[in-house]
């Protein structure tokens, strides 16, 4: 029987997944993108499943507004990068380390 | 083992596997597409819960528009995909154990959370779909965070205009040909008479150090 | 007269701040600064004559609420023990910023009002009643103390200024959590009279000591937390030497006396050994240790610290649990005495720097062929700082010593050594610098000290002679609060 | 003119003049500077042999305060005036000496830099003094004699430029001062336990602490507290191992040395002693460590001054001899006759140096006597008064050092015969002494005055003493009067004081109730008084019977046959090579103090500096924290790689470490 | 449920914004390059009207509407008020900034103004959905402004930086909020959740604090305490001196409200995890802040780890869950912004077009060549060092004597080790401008006269308020207990 806890745990996995991937991709910023949406998509399975198995509507509407968020953040994340790609020509994390110290 | 529970776990093998392939794949375009296969199943999962217009809505803003946009951006950016994989698998164990320990740190918690196994499933009381419920209670209790949604988006849009917009009548190319044909030459030639050079070098230099001050 | 405090405090604080406007005008903002330490300084002399030597109590008490919300009060008040040094502290800043005039020729203004405001906060914290007062006064005097070493000081005046800094600091952030838990011990309470009669476990009492301790001792300073000091002094222009050696130290000694002996008396008892031996090796090791600096001002910032050893050791010589009269007198006169003979000692070296640029004792040598009139001032002020009876240095030295021979003969044999380093290191560097034939065409060019130098001389030996034929002017004021002082020591708090 | 008035006229006169001659010493000019501090110092004579005359004539006893110096508790500390019969006599001697010295001085200092200076130095070092005499509590008795050890100081590096003055000045200071450090604890301990710093009032409480023990030792506390200070009077009055000072004090000008480091300062110990004599009578302990003492310098001290070339040197070695004869007398409970060596000292000795100091200036300030010899013919004055100290001092009768000597070797001997610790080898000393004293003094006369006018030979070798000196052969002349006068002046109390103060100081009453002579001697000077020997006459026809003259005779012949043989002298020398050499390092005492003591101080300074305050508090605290922060600071950032990616596994990394955290607190 | 028409009024500085930015767009759009200055003015105007509006619609009593998801209690208008105010300053400091580096005028001013929104709604959220909202939208604008500088490599990288870890933490932040409202029972609203946690037993424990954990992370990492600092000294430093202004001051009183709205407001039942975590991030901080500061050569950066120590600071309030403790907070939050805008503010009007003051080594010498500037950056770094009598010093004062109070002595006497250290990089500061002899002559470009008094004031403040701190003391405990 499939419960609460499966899908949790799922999503647990997929968070895991995209923490991985943040820290794995060294280099390609756009991958680290993913790895965020990834990260969202994790969360609105937790929002889903509690919401779905505490017959609560909150939960959804949570998720609804994530998405939305998700859906601006992505735009101006996305322009960032443009402007980044003009700057160094390049999407290196490497290359991002003007920063430091 | 019912077909709910073959379902989940085909569409969660699924889902993770291309979870996993976003992060390593080796082009981003794949990673992209890998994450929209991701989303795919994840509305599936959705669905499986009863939450049919989440589901759809994820597969049309994230699929149908984000993930676009990602891919639009992707492939606008010309990369040299080749040097970003160098050293990939290098950190691999480290990025294991890492998540690994994060995924136990939280297995630890969730399995040791007793509150709900039972099936999920749409209100019994209610006969009314997922989608009406949403509506009612998004455009009611929910009409703030709405009208704040709102000026996301709004701000969204400003700042990718703001951001990206590049104001092009100074670099464009195209000829004004009547412009081109009226000019006459005392617009564009001028005679200066200039004084002979008989400053000495030294306020010149002044001349020059006060100038390069006020830049 | 009831606002005499707050009038001694904040008029040189609001000249000062006036000072500060007056940055086009040099000479103006020198003559106002000397007006405005001048009344300070007449204020604090009323406070003098009109303080009721018999009471016990706090005079010219002043009480506002401050800080509400924290039960903070501006409450102000002297007794024996902290009335003298508002007026060294008062009268000190008269002769530095006469001392600054000619030779401060930067930033004249900022000088000047520097040393105004800090002569304000000084006095502050010796008339401050309620803790946080005290600390925001104590605390203050870092800033324009900062800035003076660093910006008119000499060669090594940022590292300097900065151990200065971070050193004193270190100590009073220690002493502000002490004060925030006696703040919660006595129900929220900052007034410093107050947490006499706070019950407090040896185990608070112990850790408040070392929080104070560390504050004061820094300040005072005590081996081992002494080192600052003889980059401080050294680095500092001469005002900044004389107000540092003359008065914040004193500020050290001051702490002991009203917060570290009766608020934890108990614990003071329990260490007083720990802090008579640090005492001792205040005087001989750092005694020791002047006499082979090459550096005139460096040897004579050992000096003080040595000096200021006998008011720590003064502070702490107990006999079956009472503390010994002589020797908290002697350690308040001490510091009165050192108040002077620092401030002057400094001058002198000052006078001879601004002559020759040189602090290097080798590069000084017959100085007395040149300048006869500053040598004799310069004698007299080595002859009390190694302590000659008939100059005020030799009457708080007598005094710690009687009380150590009363309370513990071996300190005394070794605070008594200071006789003989005392003399050795000053009258050494007395005889290399001033003694012997013109040793090079610097000090050939040197001439005798001018009219102003003259007077801020003629001034301190008049007042090292006064208080070392008649200390009694100064002891007189402090017998009864020292009185009162030593029955609250005697009590146990436990 | 109340008594107070005449008492305060004493102590003022001379410090009046001192400081405006001090200050003013430009703006009046060299001849009213001198008339002033002149002024000054006759009216304090004057005055002192007015008290001095009261006190004869009707046993004037007063004992007040001028002012409070200091209350502490409800203990009030005044500065105050005790006149008696030695505080009249110390006066009187004080004064009287230093007056002449005022007058001297016109003369000698003649032309040199820092006349009025000096004149103002020597009135304030009679000020000094007469606070030191005059004081009835120990605060002010500290300062008198801190006072004149300044002043001393001051004097002793007079010829600020000469290396060796300002040498010698510092060390005169610095050794002084620990002799000091005793005083000063005895003084505290004077306080500690009898609560008072008032001579009467510990006197009166003496009793009450005889029987104390000092805390947690066997001692007496009168023991300590009399041994204490006595290291103060070993310092001041020159005694062994603290005596190093003196010989070189010879630095300063010569009226000083007659004033300061002959007739008066260095007295003040023994005066200190006899003014406390009844405290130190309650001490045989403490009594024989003086007597010891006082006869190492006098018999070994004294030696040194046979090998001396420097005449001044001469006279200061004596001066050291002397004073332990004085401190015997002390030590043998002979209180009173210590003084009384003192002032007939002070006479004769005052009246040696001068006479020096005008061979010197007759010399033109040549002080190595194997530059003299044969002055006699040129400066009769200044050689038969020096033939009048010599005798005086060698104690042959009638003159002044006589009587005082012969009584301090009676009462040796009576120590000795009462068992007093010691005083075997305190007689032999004392005898033996006689013999050097005369021996040395009359080397000295002969030496400077007799024999080859060496100063002929022309001056190949500089002399290091002599920077005023005139190259090429001088011719030596009679001083002023103005130098004259005073040693003639001098001559005459050196050769009668004796017999006329005899009386006063040995048997008589004149200082009951001030000096308290120790029993033994007491019961001695009881018998002697009945058996009639006690006068002066008695005492010069017991002398011819007696050894001491004889070996005082036998002493100015050796000297003569040294004078005239000095093949004689090589001889000794050749037999007593190593003795002389240790004699020539004076006893290595020297070296302990400026090639050991000293470099030793500055050795454990540099090292705590240079160790303990440089590197290890410094270096390895303070700015080794501050370093260690630094370094961290610069590791510590280095985790800020700059990588986003690495930023966001520090995130996690955070979580991580709440989660386990956590995790941990609830399955606690 | 039916649709209710809601209470406008407590929402009325809100919709007052919101109206202004859309206007400010649209006169944006139509107004000729040489006329931008009309956005200035609405911008000042936008900010003084929601200050008189929030002054008018104050009624002394907690005001609720949306169902409850907005509420408008004594922290809230006091914050709200502050954050106007310094807005309004800080909009007077960066114009000319604004001007020279040719950002964009209008929509900088617009983002801006959506930031100051964002804020307004985080500190009146009382919804976890909304608050996460606000979060947002103030983020976002963040980060579009501070890339509004396009050809700024270091601009944009930082955009970029900020942009993920940000990103990164509101997942972190959602991931917790997604625990939360499944261990409670499916509730966002922070009363709501409070009570469930009342009433529940111990059932859910392990869930809450799991989602626990994670929310901690996704607020701290907006005060930015270690380890969840590493954007702080990135951003501060690569963003234009505008924006620093802007993120290193205003934006702290908003995110610490937040903190108190989701810890103290809603979770406060589970403080016995999250001050102890807490206070571990917060002696992190003061450690590593101040530690690493000491290295620091450009003072922007500098400043960012500095802002990490304080928040240390900050956090440490917090730890002691009490009303004095919260109130110290507020307190040094509001001085802190204070202190900072006016340290920002200097640099601000220090650069010029083309130069950027963000070394140290441009500060040499300034007190010989601009007294003013320099006498009131000394203020600010010894009031930031907590020396007293400025103001920096109260701020510190009632965060200890509130952890003191509450048995936190060893931390405290941490907390005072660690601003020790903090001092030294202070006064190097200082060292460098007073010290130090002029390398080159900073010419601070003409700002308005206005702008400098604003600034003298403000400087004149952290003297004035260090001295009598007692009204703001009063007003910050006024709002916490209401």
């Amino acid at each position: 029987m499939i419960g609460m806890n499966h899908y949790l745990i799922l999503s647990a996995i997929l968070f895991a997944i995209s923490v991985m991937g943040i820290f794995l991709n060294r280099k390609n910023i756009i991958v680290v993108l993913l790895s965020i949406e990834l990260m969202l998509l994790a969360v609105n399975f937790n929002f889903v499943t509690f919401s779905s198995f505490l017959h609560n509507v909150a939960g959804q509407i949570f998720v609804f507004f994530t998405l939305t968020v998700a859906a601006a953040e992505s735009a101006i994340g996305l322009a960032i990068l443009i402007i980044l790609f003009r700057n160094l020509r390049s999407i290196n994390v490497r290359d991002m380390d003007q920063l430091k110290g | 083992m019912d077909i709910v529970s073959v379902l989940f776990y085909v569409f969660a093998a699924i889902l993770l596997f291309s979870g996993f392939r976003v992060i390593t794949a080796k082009n981003p375009v794949h990673a992209a597409l890998f994450l929209v296969l991701a989303f795919v199943t994840s509305a599936c999962l959705w669905m499986m819960l009863n939450v049919e217009f989440l589901a759809l809505t994820l597969i049309l803003v994230y699929v149908g528009a984000v993930m676009v946009l990602f891919l639009f951006v992707v492939m606008m950016l010309d990369v040299d995909l080749e040097s970003l994989r160098k050293g990939f698998w290098k950190n691999m164990p480290l990025a294991l154990v890492l998540g690994v320990v994060v995924l136990l740190e939280m297995l630890l918690v969730i399995v040791k959370n007793p509150v709900v196994t039972s099936v999920a499933n749409v209100d019994p009381e209610s006969k009314i779909s997922n989608a009406n419920k949403l509506g009612w209670v998004l455009y009611t209790q929910y009409s703030y965070p709405v009208e704040l949604a709102s000026m996301i988006l709004l701000l969204g849009l400003v700042v990718a205009v703001a951001l990206t917009l590049r104001k092009t009548d100074k670099q464009a190319k195209y000829q004004n040909i009547a412009a081109q044909v009226a000019v006459d030459s005392k617009t564009r030639f001028t005679m200066v008479k200039m004084a002979a050079e008989v400053e000495e070098i030294s306020s010149a230099e002044n001349k020059q150090e006060t100038a390069g001050d006020k830049q | 007269m009831n606002y005499l405090l707050s009038l001694t405090i904040w008029t040189p604080i609001i000249f000062g701040l006036i000072t500060l406007l007056i940055n086009k005008n040099d000479c103006l903002a020198r003559y106002f600064a000397l007006l405005g330490s001048i009344i300070a300084f007449l204020f604090s002399l009323i406070v003098f004559f009109s303080f009721d030597s018999t009471a016990t109590a706090m005079q010219f008490q002043e009480m506002w609420p401050w800080v509400g919300s924290l039960n903070i009060n501006y409450h102000l008040g002297v007794d024996g023990i902290s009335m003298p040094f508002v007026v060294l502290n008062n009268f000190i800043t008269v002769l530095v910023i006469l001392a600054g005039f000619k030779v401060i020729k930067h930033k004249v203004s900022l000088y000047n009002s520097m040393f105004l405001m800090m002569t304000g906060f000084i006095s502050g914290s010796f008339c401050a009643l309620d803790a946080i007062l005290f600390y925001v006064f104590f605390e203050a005097m870092l800033i324009p103390m900062y800035l003076i070493i660093g910006v008119w000081g000499s060669s090594n005046r940022v590292y300097a200024a900065i151990k200065f800094f971070l050193y004193t600091l270190i100590g009073s952030l220690l002493m502000l959590v002490a004060l925030i838990y006696l703040y919660f011990k006595s129900n929220g309470n900052f007034e410093i009279l107050s947490y006499y009669k706070l019950p407090l476990s040896i185990t608070a009492q112990t850790l408040i000591f070392i929080a104070f301790f560390m504050s004061f001792a820094v300040k005072v300073p005590m081996w081992p937390l002494h080192t600052w000091l003889p980059d401080a002094h050294p680095e500092a222009p001469t005002g900044g030497s004389m107000v540092l050696a003359a008065i914040t130290l004193k500020i050290g000694g001051y702490g002991f006396l009203r917060f570290i002996l009766p608020i934890v008396p108990d614990a003071s008892r329990e260490l007083a050994g720990l802090m008579v031996v640090l005492s001792l090796i205040a005087i001989v090791y750092i005694g020791l240790v002047a006499v082979v600096q090459k550096d005139m001002k460096k040897l004579v910032a050992y000096s003080s610290i040595s000096h200021m050893g006998f008011v720590t050791l003064g502070c702490f010589l107990f006999a079956n649990g009472t503390l010994n009269t002589w020797a908290v007198e002697g350690a308040i006169t001490q510091m009165i005495s050192h108040g002077f003979v620092s401030a002057a000692m400094f001058f002198c070296i000052g006078v001879m720097y601004d002559r020759v640029h040189s602090r290097n004792i080798a590069d000084y040598g017959g100085v007395v062929n040149k300048m006869p009139v500053f040598a004799a001032f310069f004698m007299l002020f080595a002859m009390a700082n190694s302590g000659l009876p008939g100059t005020s240095g030799f009457a708080g030295e007598f005094m710690v010593i009687m009380g150590a021979v009363e309370t513990n003969f071996v300190a005394a044999i070794l605070a008594g050594l200071t006789l003989i380093l005392g003399a050795g290191y000053t009258l050494w560097m007395y005889k290399r610098v001033v003694f012997g034939d013109v040793v090079n065409s610097h000090v050939a060019e040197m001439d005798d000290v001018s009219k102003r130098e003259f007077l801020i001389l003629a001034i301190l030996a008049l007042a090292v002679i006064v208080m070392g034929v008649c200390p009694n002017i100064f002891v007189a004021k402090m017998h009864a609060s020292v009185e009162q002082l030593l029955t609250q020591v005697t009590l146990s708090k436990i | 003119m109340s008594s107070m008035h005449l008492y305060l006229t004493i102590i003022l006169a001379p410090l009046v003049s001192s400081t405006l001659v001090g200050l003013f010493g430009c703006a009046l000019g060299k001849k009213l500077s001198q008339l002033l501090c002149i002024l000054g110092v006759l009216i304090s004579t004057v005055c002192s042999v007015v008290v001095l005359n009261q006190v004869l004539s009707n046993g004037l006893y007063f004992d007040g305060p001028l002012y409070t110096w200091l209350t502490v508790g409800n203990q009030t500390y005044s500065v105050g005036v005790l006149i008696d019969s030695l505080t009249a006599t110390m006066l009187t001697v004080v004064t009287s000496v230093s007056l002449m010295v005022h007058i001297y001085t016109i003369g000698y200092m003649a032309g040199e830099d820092g006349y009025t200076r000096f004149f103002s130095y020597i009135s304030l070092f009679t000020f000094m003094m007469i606070m030191l005499v005059m004081s009835n509590n120990f605060i002010q008795l500290f300062f008198g004699w801190e006072g004149v050890g300044l002043v001393s100081y001051l004097l002793i590096g007079f010829y600020f430029k000469r290396e060796s003055a300002i040498f010698a000045n510092l060390k005169a200071f610095l050794i002084n001062r620990i002799g000091d450090l005793g005083f000063l604890l005895g003084i505290g301990l004077v306080l500690a336990y009898f609560g008072t710093l008032n001579y009467a009032e510990v006197f009166a409480k003496l009793n009450e602490i005889t029987g104390q023990t000092f805390l947690g030792t066997g001692w007496s506390v009168i023991t300590v507290i009399c041994l204490l200070l006595f290291v103060g009077a070993m310092g001041k009055s020159a005694q062994f191992p603290l005596h190093v000072w003196l010989p070189d004090s010879m630095e300063g000008p010569t009226p000083i040395s007659a004033l300061i480091h002959a007739a008066t300062m260095v007295t003040a110990g023994i005066f200190m002693v006899a003014r406390l004599s009844p405290m130190y009578d309650l001490s045989e302990t403490a009594l024989s460590f003086i007597a010891i003492v006082g006869a190492i310098n006098a018999l070994f001290l004294g030696l040194l001054g046979l090998i001396q070339n420097d005449i001044k040197r001469v006279v200061a070695y004596s001066t050291l001899s002397q004073l332990g004869y004085m401190a015997v007398a002390l030590g043998c409970g002979a209180y009173s006759v210590g003084i009384f060596h003192l002032m007939t000292h002070a006479f004769f000795k005052a009246l040696l140096f001068l006479a020096a100091g005008s061979v010197i200036v007759g010399m033109h300030h040549e002080q190595d006597m194997r530059k003299m010899g044969g002055l006699w013919k040129y400066m009769p004055i200044t050689y038969l008064v020096t033939i009048v100290g010599n005798l005086a001092l060698a104690g042959i009768p009638p003159f002044a050092g006589f009587f005082s000597k012969d009584m301090i070797l009676e009462a040796a001997e009576n120590a000795h015969h009462h068992g007093l610790f010691g005083s075997s080898f305190v007689v032999f000393c004392v005898y033996a002494a006689v013999f050097v004293t005369a021996c040395y003094s009359f080397r000295q006369l002969f030496m400077t005055f007799h024999g080859e006018e060496r100063f002929r030979h022309s001056h190949n070798d500089h002399h290091g003493h002599d920077d005023h000196g005139h190259h090429g052969p001088v011719e030596p002349h009679e001083s002023p009067w103005v130098i004259t006068v005073p040693l003639v002046l001098l001559a005459i109390p050196s050769v009668i004081i004796g017999w006329v103060a005899f009386s006063k100081f040995v048997p008589g009453d004149f200082y009951q109730n001030v000096i308290f002579n120790a029993e033994f001697f007491k019961e001695f000077t009881g018998e002697a008084m009945a058996k009639g020997e006690l006068s002066p006459i008695a005492m010069m026809i017991h002398s011819l019977s007696s050894p001491p003259v004889y070996l005082a005779l036998s002493g100015i012949i050796a000297a003569y046959v040294a004078h005239k043989s000095p093949a004689f002298v090589a001889a000794i020398k050749a037999i007593f090579k190593p003795v002389i050499y240790v004699m020539e390092r004076k006893y290595f005492m020297d070296d302990l103090f400026i090639n050991l003591l000293a470099p030793l101080g500055r050795g454990i300074g540099k090292v705590l500096w240079s160790i303990g305050d440089v590197l290890l508090i410094d270096g390895l605290i303070v700015n080794g924290s501050a370093r260690v922060i630094g370094v961290f600071s610069k590791i510590f950032r280095r985790a800020q790689t700059g990588y986003v990616n690495s930023y966001a596994t520090f995130m996690v990394l955070g979580i991580l470490i709440l989660l386990t955290f956590c995790t941990g607190l609830i399955l606690h | 449920m039916m649709l209710t028409y809601p209470n406008l009024i407590p929402v009325l500085p809100e919709l007052f914004m919101a109206f202004m930015i859309v206007l400010i767009l649209i006169v944006d759009a139509f107004t000729s390059e040489s006329k931008k200055g009309i956005n200035l003015v609405l911008t000042l105007l936008t900010l003084a009207g929601c200050f008189i509006i929030q002054k008018i619609i104050d009624r002394g009593v907690t005001q609720l509407t949306f169902n409850n998801m907005f509420i408008l209690d004594g922290i809230a208008t006091g914050t709200k008020m502050f954050t106007y105010l310094f807005s309004f300053v800080a909009v007077l400091y960066v114009k000319r900034y604004v001007c020279d580096k040719q950002m964009l005028k209008g929509e900088f001013y617009a983002i801006f103004l959506f930031a100051v929104l964002g804020m307004m709604v985080m500190i009146s959220a009382d919804n976890m959905l909304v608050l996460y909202v606000g979060l947002e939208l103030l983020s976002l604008a963040l980060y579009g402004l501070i890339a509004l500088q396009r050809d700024s490599v270091k601009a944009t990288e930082s955009a970029m930086k900020f942009f993920i870890l940000g990103a990164l933490a509101s997942g972190m932040l959602l991931f917790g909020i997604s625990f939360i409202y499944g261990g409670t029972g499916g509730y966002l609203q922070l009363e709501y959740i409070l009570k469930a946690m009342l009433s529940q037993n111990d059932t859910n424990g392990a869930l809450l604090v799991f989602g626990l954990v994670f929310i901690v992370a996704g607020l701290v990492f907006k005060l930015g305490l270690v380890p969840f600092h590493m954007w702080v000294p990135d951003v501060y430093e690569g963003s234009p001196l505008a924006v620093t202004t802007i993120i290193g001051s205003l934006t702290k009183i908003a995110a610490v409200v937040f903190i108190i709205r989701f810890l103290i407001g809603g979770l406060v039942l589970l403080n016995p995890y999250w001050s102890i975590m807490l206070l571990l991030l917060a002696l992190l901080s003061l450690f590593f802040g101040n530690i690493i500061a000491i290295a620091q050569t450009n003072i922007k950066r500098l400043l960012g780890y500095s802002t990490v120590s304080h928040m240390g600071f900050v956090a440490l309030g917090l730890v002691t869950v009490n009303v004095d403790g919260v109130s110290a907070t507020l307190f040094y939050i509001v001085t802190y912004s204070l202190t900072a805008l006016a340290g920002f503010g200097v640099l601000t009007m220090l650069s010029r077009d083309g130069f950027e003051c963000e070394n140290l080594d441009d500060l040499k010498g300034l007190s010989k060549t601009n007294p003013v500037y320099a006498g009131l950056l000394l203020l600010v770094m010894f009031s930031m060092a907590g020396i007293p009598p400025l103001v920096g010093f109260y701020a510190k004062l009632k965060i200890l004597a509130a952890l003191v109070a509450s048995g936190y002595i060893p931390a405290a006497v941490f907390a005072v080790v660690m601003s020790l250290i903090g001092a030294f990089y202070y006064i190097r500061v200082v060292k460098v401008m007073y010290f130090d002899e002029p390398v080159k002559e900073i010419v601070p470009a003409d700002t308005c006269v206005f702008s400098r008094t604003i600034l003298l004031v403000n400087g004149a403040l952290l003297v004035i308020i260090g001295i009598f701190p007692t009204m703001v003391m009063m007003y910050c405990n006024q709002l916490i207990t209401g």
